[in-house]
């Protein structure tokens, strides 16, 4: 073989861009991780395995529905799961997904997305107090 | 069972022929001697110090390593000498530049390149954040859910530019052999299964990398009963690619290794700098027609001409002119 | 919704073909809502028209008071105050860039001296030719069936071309994140990001629940101006022949802003200048 | 007059790629080369394998077991030539070469595209040494060897010029030239030469140069151009050959020595030289031993060329210069540059091992002190060319010129390919030529530099048979070409290359451009004042052509 | 015979170092953009003045755009020959603007990766969505023509210009529709502003390809005829009379509205804001100078007098779009008419003043930046310039 000193260099470097998963998971010490979702309480939407690929898809046209057509028939999701009702409120699904941390993030950080939704909409996770409504201004003026 | 054999076994099987495969070449591209130092120079040698010699003529014609390694930098980045093409008009004195290839081939290259970053977040735990980050800037992230990543729909734009150039350009149709449809077809059905399996028929990612981070720590058990429960949709575009990395090594896909050996461009153009040895005729005191060469079981042995032998040929002739001091001057008339 | 004839996803397929449907092309529309979720078309046709009334007088005496009491020039009265908590309306020190939904103006006329003064609120107008609706690039802005005028967060590129075409000044630009100036996060509104416009909804949040329940809807700054303040708002259908916001209107003059445009604002004065 | 020639027909043919496979059997008047006769391959010192027959190309009369014989000899070059058999893997067929090959655009055959050229033997290859071809077949683009393959590779082989201009432009570099080089070497283990190309390497083989001038014509064509430059400049000047102890060994290609217009460049030499030794006292040598800078060993193969170019060194060596000059040829600058200092030892002598331990030619003459040559060159080469040579002695002025003595040309400047591709010798003549004469125009960009066209000649494609191929191979030069006399009247086309020179003559008439050819170190030798001999820019009545130089004045 | 046009060499030391100060301009304009969007509010907008000097970017570019392209179109719709020297650079300088003035509605606009929203649910009544895509539209005319140019296709050569020029003319008047439709601005609404718009590109497209040709030309050593650029310089100095009538008719227009006239002053007479200065800088060096200079006998035959007009001119132009957006954002509508409205809350009701900061200027020096970097690789990839430009050349 001639050349050793570019191409054994180069092989190693083909290997080690190649296998570079067993490096990095070696590094953070992830080997075989698994995510692990906090089961939520109560029954789901749909389907399980169904909202797993698809819950994006719902939730753009549950919410495209709900703020252009509001009270006018936007709001009501039937689940063809369940036959269910459920009224889109923001928070909707936080009554029984009760942590983003355990259930949303779990998946959405395994693939590496993060959606925009909680750029805005409300999480558990904000440490700031809640508005409680008109009779909270009270304080100010009475 | 689908999953088992699609999910497991073909992975397997195809990622150890690619890397057996791809060394093998590199291998066996090493082990054939280099006799020559021919580098295709495209620039202005360096030469006398006051011969201008310009930024692109160092890349062009390099003379230091430094030199080689940008111009094969610029060229597997840049396809820098696609991007000088020209076109030969027969019915014309004029020459253009033809820069169509190159726009096509940068377009397919680079979201190739896009598309293989992204998809390593299948691999990697956690996630790069340079690779989350790159798919949010390409897929203008809020607009379309799911998100519509650019370079995936690129690169399906730019191998159909190629194919395209190959079923409709008629000297590119005469000389494509199959092999180069071939290419060109899986690689869109490959792109294109994809694509599908992210806007149309969709796959639970989530259960797709838990499968590949199985697999990766021999962890068949678990990737069998992960594997078995992953839409089939999944299978079409991973078993496709399984096939391409096992073919990648013994087909023409292998010239993204091959650039790097090409010696037309990775030596330095300075020979009168610098001696290059011949590995195979290392002492060439005698030429090697002198000492005879083999063939068929026979060998033939030319004469070889040293000064001794053409002294004794042409003997009186030489002398004659060293009988004039070896200087020749205009007869007296 | 009280009929709960709306099946709005009756199959499972048809979202996967949604699906489809939204990646497939950059051009093809949406599914639209009207022809896939809404069944019963009586309901597209609206039979409600948001509006609100503003009583100057009581207004102005109000806003006296408070400064008054205050001694502040430049003081939130109860309704602006609900507005912003309730909607989640950041507050930043630079006066350029502070988002303000609902805002008081103090109002004289130009040429008498010493004229009196009044107090108005301002805020979105909610017309009934909204030029903001009309100028939008991406239908971020649009007109609901009931009148409201509505910015959709998701669509919003930040163009500001609305805020150009507004004639009475509604819409508000977020320069900064605007979370960093909440102290308070109301959960049922949703913040905003930097780089969007956004104005008063008349608490449609509100709105639509209170349909839901099939009560009576009101917007924050209204709850809260009946409970702190004189009750100079008042919110209404105007559909509803017999509601109080219509009442208003038939028996009072009522001065819209800027009504030369033709915007047809939904936002009617009364008693400007005392009656 | 400018008219294009009556008849030249291209014909443009798009086959199917399964009728790319199948080799042609009907072979085109004026592109197929003779085949080698016994007394050129066969000789003393010159002996091929299977030179002792007559072949022609119906009747190959190939040995018996030839088939191994071919594929031993190409198993063989894959192992000894990385280029080969990377250049057999990886080509793509994007066609980004196609209509770079000047022989393809005059041709219209699709066998001419470099592509097409190097899958004439790739199909062969996969074939042999790959599995895929071995299983698949055609469908894999794989073929049989038979004769019929073999001859259409020979006919292919010998309609490439070797000019490197598709390697320019293919993405990964591969060298046509490099193929086809190797391809006649496997060639010629079965007994295939072409016939062009072994008169040369046969001759210079036996007595030092192409031409076959024994010491004796060589003196004497020397000493003719000295003579005729007494008649132009009325001095007696004077030269060495074989000179032992001289400064410099000059090396020609040995068409200068006879041929017009080459032999205007030969009286440029040598007024340049006398005038250095008469200022300076750098004494140049020819030789009778080396006196072929040309290496037709270069067209034929490895061992070829290297038997051909070991005479140099060892001259320079017997004759104690200490470095060589080399005069203006294409392909000889191929071989000088790229091949000889591996293929041969270099010189070991001590006024070579002193002289470039410092090159400043100071340490010859020291009126020449400043004049380096360690920029770029090493003892471990030694060559340097003429116009570098001379640029260096115009950039320093040491010698002195009067452009307006070629103000009767109007130039244009040809880059011989080997000289631009392979050796990047690119700015140096440009730099000469804006310093010898007013009027120097380019050619059309696509056409020059780097990218410059080929003479269509080169590559041992010199031989009157394919005369129809070299006409047609050269039309895209002769183009430019038209374009740059119509446009800025050029009268004279510059080349500092042998066969150009040799070739251009016939395609100017060929293609009906009205103007000449030559050399720029003629027109060195026309501005050069020989001032050592007390001669001044006005003295000189005549060009190096005998032409009066004030026309007006003089009729 | 033909024009021939020539790609230049571009190694020499300057070119290079002329491609990294304008790399390194274009870099900071990026940068500042980025800093402002990721700090906000740096800029000195204002939720009562949105659109500021970025924003005058668009309509700016746009002019440059479409002027440079007029231009090029000369020699192919009206057919004068002796013009089509310039018909390359001209066009490649006009495909350069429109990508700057594409790139500044993009820095401009608070979600940029939402952009695609504009295309996915176009808004046929929002006059700002067609404008988006006759830009795009505009840009693949551009290119379209300039690849026909570079085929040397007559035919499609002629008719691509006349199609460039009628949408040219088109995306100009649509731009200037952004601004002047809007009715809730006293000061916006004028249905002079697109035909206004229309001849103020063509001057300061043109005035800036006058100097662009001569600094072009000088500093790649080819041979510049001065009578083509005095024809140029003629209708040049034509066209800014009639904008000069434009303005003239428009102020006076606003002025006559009793309404309006505590406005007009404002914007005409009040030495303290940057609105008058715009104005009267546009007003006497971008149009009464310029004009003097090109008519003046000893100066109008001198190339650099010349291309001293015309970037006089072309840079002044910005001020003239400055003056289009600002004013009628910073002086107050009346929303109650007869009343004087003054807000507690926000600054309804004030005059608010606008001062660009230096990221905005940063952005807008950036994307100028880059369109010459566009075009000083442009020159060196592509044969944009002929080898010289001279009348008997062309008309062989």
């Amino acid at each position: 073989m001639y050349h050793k000193q570019y191409v054994i260099p180069l092989i190693l470097i083909f290997l080690a861009g190649f296998f570079t998963p067993y490096w990095y998971n070696a590094m953070a010490e992830s080997f075989g991780y698994v995510p692990e979702m906090k089961k939520p309480a109560g029954e789901c939407v749909e389907n399980k395995d169904w909202m797993a690929a698809n819950h994006m898809l719902l939730l753009q046209q549950w919410r495209t529905q709900a703020i252009r057509h509001g009270a006018e028939g936007g709001r009501i999701y039937h689940s063809s799961t369940t036959g269910l009702e459920y009224h889109a409120s923001t928070n909707t699904c936080w009554e029984c997904h009760e942590s983003k941390e355990e259930f949303c993030d779990q998946c959405h950080d395994y693939v590496g997305i993060h959606p925009e939704c909680w750029d805005c909409h409300y999480t558990p996770s904000i440490e700031k107090p809640h508005y409680q409504g008109t009779d909270t201004l009270s304080k100010f003026f009475s | 069972m689908i999953g088992v054999i699609f999910g497991v076994i073909v992975p397997y099987i195809a990622v150890a022929i690619f890397v057996v495969g791809v060394i093998y070449r590199f291998i066996n591209w090493a082990n054939s001697a280099v006799p020559l130092k021919i580098p295709t120079t495209g620039g202005q040698q360096k030469s006398l110090p006051f011969i201008k010699r310009t930024i692109y003529d160092r890349f062009d014609s390099p003379y230091t390593w430094w030199e080689t390694v940008g111009r094969m930098i610029l060229e597997i980045f840049m396809f820098r000498s696609l991007l000088k093409n020209t076109r030969y008009y027969l019915d014309r004195v004029s020459q253009k530049d033809a820069r169509w290839l190159w726009l096509f081939a940068i377009l397919f290259h680079y979201s190739l390149l896009l598309v293989l970053i992204r998809h390593s977040r299948f691999f990697l735990q956690p996630v790069p954040e340079f690779v989350e980050m790159l798919s949010e800037i390409e897929a203008f992230k809020g607009v379309f859910i799911p998100s519509v990543y650019v370079s995936g729909l690129a690169i399906v734009a730019g191998l159909f530019l190629l194919w395209l150039r190959r079923i409709f350009l008629s000297r590119e149709r005469t000389l494509s052999l199959p092999s180069d449809h071939f290419a060109l077809i899986l690689l869109l059905a490959i792109t294109i299964s994809g694509n599908i399996m992210r806007y149309f028929f969709k796959a639970d990612l989530e259960k797709v990398k838990e499968l590949l981070m199985n697999l990766m720590v021999f962890d068949v058990g678990k990737a069998v009963a992960i594997a078995d429960s992953i839409e089939p949709i999944f299978y079409v575009h991973f078993v496709l690619a399984s096939f391409l990395l096992a073919y990648f090594p013994f087909s023409k896909l292998m010239h993204a290794g091959g650039v790097l050996f090409t010696p037309t461009r990775n030596m330095p153009n300075d020979n009168r700098a610098r001696r290059h040895v011949n590995p195979w005729d290392s002492d060439p005191s005698v030429p090697i027609l002198a000492k005879g060469i083999t063939v068929g079981g026979k060998t033939f042995t030319s004469k070889k001409l040293d000064w001794d032998t053409y002294y004794s040929m042409y003997t009186d002739q030489l002398d004659e002119i060293a009988e004039s001091d070896y200087k020749i001057a205009p007869e007296e008339l | 919704m009280k009929s709960g004839g709306i099946n709005m996803m009756s199959r499972r397929r048809f979202l996967i073909l949604a699906g489809a449907a939204t990646a497939g092309a950059i051009l093809t529309p949406q599914i639209s809502a009207k022809t896939q979720f809404v069944e019963s078309p009586e309901e597209v046709e609206s039979n409600r028209r948001w509006a609100m009334a503003v009583d100057v007088d009581k207004c102005t005496e109000c806003m006296e008071e408070l400064i008054a009491k205050t001694g502040d020039e430049k003081v939130k009265p109860p309704c602006v105050v609900a507005c912003d908590k309730e909607n989640n309306v950041p507050e930043f020190e630079e006066k350029r860039f502070d988002p303000q939904w609902m805002r008081i103006a103090k109002l004289k006329l130009e040429k008498p001296v010493n004229a009196k003064e009044f107090y108005i609120p301002l805020m979105c107008n909610h017309c009934e030719n909204p030029p903001c609706v009309q100028v939008c690039l991406t239908k971020a802005s649009f007109k609901r069936p009931d009148g409201i005028v509505e910015i959709d967060m998701h669509r919003c590129i930040g163009c500001r071309y609305c805020m150009i075409a507004c004639p009475y000044g509604a819409r508000s630009f977020n320069f900064r994140d605007p979370r960093e100036g909440l102290k308070e996060v109301n959960p049922n509104v949703q913040m905003r990001t930097e780089g969007v416009v956004e104005k008063c909804t008349f608490c449609v949040h509100r709105i639509d629940d209170a349909i839901a329940k099939g009560e009576e809807p009101i917007p924050a700054c209204v709850e809260a101006c009946h409970k702190y303040g004189k009750g100079a708002l008042v919110f209404g259908n105007l559909k509803d022949p017999n509601s109080e916001i219509s009442k208003i209107l038939r028996e009072n003059i009522v001065v819209q802003l800027r009504a030369n445009l033709g915007t047809d604002p939904h936002v009617f004065y009364t008693k400007l200048g005392g009656e | 007059m400018e008219e294009m020639p009556e008849k030249i027909e291209i014909r443009q043919r798009f086959p199917e790629w399964r009728e790319m496979l199948k080799p042609v059997k009907k072979f085109e008047e004026g592109r197929l080369s003779y085949i080698s006769l016994p007394k050129q391959v066969d000789s003393e010192f010159f002996k091929m394998p299977f030179g002792d027959v007559e072949r022609d190309l119906h009747d190959l009369k190939l040995p018996e077991n030839w088939k191994e014989l071919f594929l031993e000899a190409m198993k063989e070059t894959l192992e000894k030539n990385r280029a080969f058999k990377l250049f057999m893997d990886i080509c793509v067929r994007c066609g980004a070469c196609a209509d770079k090959c000047h022989y393809y655009i005059g041709t219209g055959d699709p066998k001419n595209m470099p592509v097409g050229r190097a899958e004439l033997i790739r199909s062969v290859y996969r074939r042999y040494f790959t599995l895929s071809g071995k299983i698949f077949g055609k469908w894999a683009g794989a073929r049989e060897l038979t004769e019929d393959v073999v001859r259409e590779l020979y006919y292919y082989a010998y309609q490439c010029s070797l000019c490197r201009r598709c390697s320019l432009f293919c993405p990964y570099g591969i060298d046509t030239a490099e193929i086809v080089w190797w391809l006649r070497r496997i060639l010629s283990r079965i007994g295939l030469n072409q016939r062009f190309m072994t008169i040369s390497i046969e001759a210079s083989a036996r007595t030092g140069n192409h031409l076959g001038l024994l010491p004796g014509g060589m003196a004497g064509a020397i000493q003719q151009g000295l003579e005729e430059l007494k008649d132009v400049t009325g001095f007696d000047l004077h030269t060495y050959i074989n000179k032992k102890g001289a400064d410099v060994l000059f090396v020609a290609p040995s068409g200068d020595y006879f041929a017009t217009p080459h032999w205007f460049v030969m009286l440029g030499y040598l007024l340049l030289f006398n005038e250095l030794e008469e200022k300076y006292g750098l004494t140049v040598t020819w030789s009778t031993y080396a006196s072929e800078g040309g290496n037709f060993g270069t067209f034929h193969s490895y061992e070829a060329a290297q038997l051909l170019n070991s005479k140099i060194y060892k001259e320079a060596e017997r004759l104690g210069v200490s470095f060589i000059i080399g005069g203006e040829c294409g392909h000889m600058w191929r071989d000088k540059h790229q091949f000889i200092n591996t293929m041969n030892n270099p010189p070991k002598n001590e006024e070579w091992k002193r002289f470039w331990e410092n090159p400043d030619l100071g340490e010859l003459a020291e009126g020449l002190r400043g004049v380096r040559f360690d920029s770029y060159a090493s003892g471990e080469h030694g060559w340097i060319h003429i116009l570098e040579f001379t640029a260096a002695l115009i950039e320093h002025k040491k010698i002195t010129l009067d452009k307006s003595r070629n103000d009767h040309w109007a130039a244009t400047y040809h880059d011989p390919c080997n000289v631009a591709r392979g050796m990047g010798l690119i700015e140096e003549p440009r730099y000469v030529l804006r310093n010898v004469m007013n009027k120097f125009y380019e050619m059309p960009e696509h056409t020059i530099k780097e990218k410059t066209y080929c003479c269509g000649a080169g590559g041992g494609l010199l031989a009157d048979e394919i005369m129809d191929l070299r006409m047609r191979g050269v039309m895209p030069r002769m183009m430019a070409a038209r374009h740059v006399y119509k446009k800025y009247g050029v009268n004279i086309l510059l080349t500092p290359c042998a066969i150009d020179k040799a070739q251009f003559p016939h395609a100017l008439e060929y293609w009906k451009i009205p103007i000449e050819v030559g050399g720029p170190m003629e027109m060195v030798g026309n501005a050069l004042v020989l001032t050592a001999f007390g001669e001044k820019p006005e003295d000189r009545q005549y060009d190096l052509r005998g032409e009066p130089l004030n026309k007006e004045e003089g009729e | 015979m033909a024009v021939e046009f020539k790609k230049i060499e571009g190694d020499s030391i300057q070119y290079i170092a002329l491609v990294i100060i304008l790399a390194v301009a274009t870099g900071a304009g990026f940068y500042a953009y980025i800093l402002d969007h990721e700090i906000g509010g740096l800029n000195g907008l204002s939720n009562r003045v949105p659109w500021g000097i970025v924003n005058a970017g668009i309509p700016y570019f746009i002019g440059l755009s479409a002027g440079s392209l007029i231009v090029s179109a000369l020699a192919g719709v009206f057919n004068i020959k002796k013009y089509k020297v310039f018909s390359r650079i001209a066009a490649y300088m006009a495909a350069a603007w429109i990508i700057a003035a594409i790139l500044s509605i993009a820095l401009d606009i608070g979600k940029l990766y939402h952009f695609m929203n504009a295309v996915r649910y176009f808004n046929l009544t929002s006059i700002f969505s067609w404008n988006a895509f006759l830009y795009s539209s505009y840009f693949v005319i551009c290119s379209i023509y300039l690849l026909v140019q570079f085929e040397e296709m007559e035919r499609a050569t002629r008719f691509m210009a006349g199609l460039a020029v009628f949408w040219a003319v088109l995306v100009h008047s649509g731009t200037g529709a952004i601004y002047s439709f809007m009715y809730s601005k006293e000061l916006y609404h004028s249905a002079l502003t697109p035909p206004m718009f229309i001849v103020c590109a063509i001057t300061s497209g043109l005035g800036l390809l006058l100097a662009n040709l001569y600094f072009t030309f000088k500093f790649t050593n080819r041979e510049l005829d001065p009578s083509l650029i005095r024809g140029l310089g003629l209708i040049f100095a034509g066209l800014m009379m009639v904008l000069g009538y434009f303005l003239a008719v428009e102020g006076l227009e606003k002025g006559y509205i009793p309404g309006l006239h505590e406005a007009v002053q404002f914007v005409f007479l009040n030495p303290g804001t940057g609105v008058f200065w715009s104005f009267w800088l546009l007003v006497v060096f971008g149009i009464a100078i310029p004009i003097v200079i090109i008519l003046y006998p000893k100066t109008g035959y001198d190339l650099r007098w010349i291309s001293v007009a015309g970037i006089l001119h072309a840079a002044l132009v910005f001020a003239e779009r400055f003056y289009l957006i600002v004013p009628g954002q910073v002086f107050p509508e009346e929303y109650l008419h007869g009343y004087e409205l003054k807000s507690l809350h926000t600054l309804e009701g004030y005059v608010v003043s606008y001062t660009p900061t230096i990221f905005e200027w940063l952005q807008v020096i950036g994307l100028v930046a880059m369109v010459y970097l566009v075009y000083v690789v442009g020159v060196k990839l592509f044969a944009l310039i002929p080898e010289r430009a001279v009348e008997e050349v062309v008309e062989e």
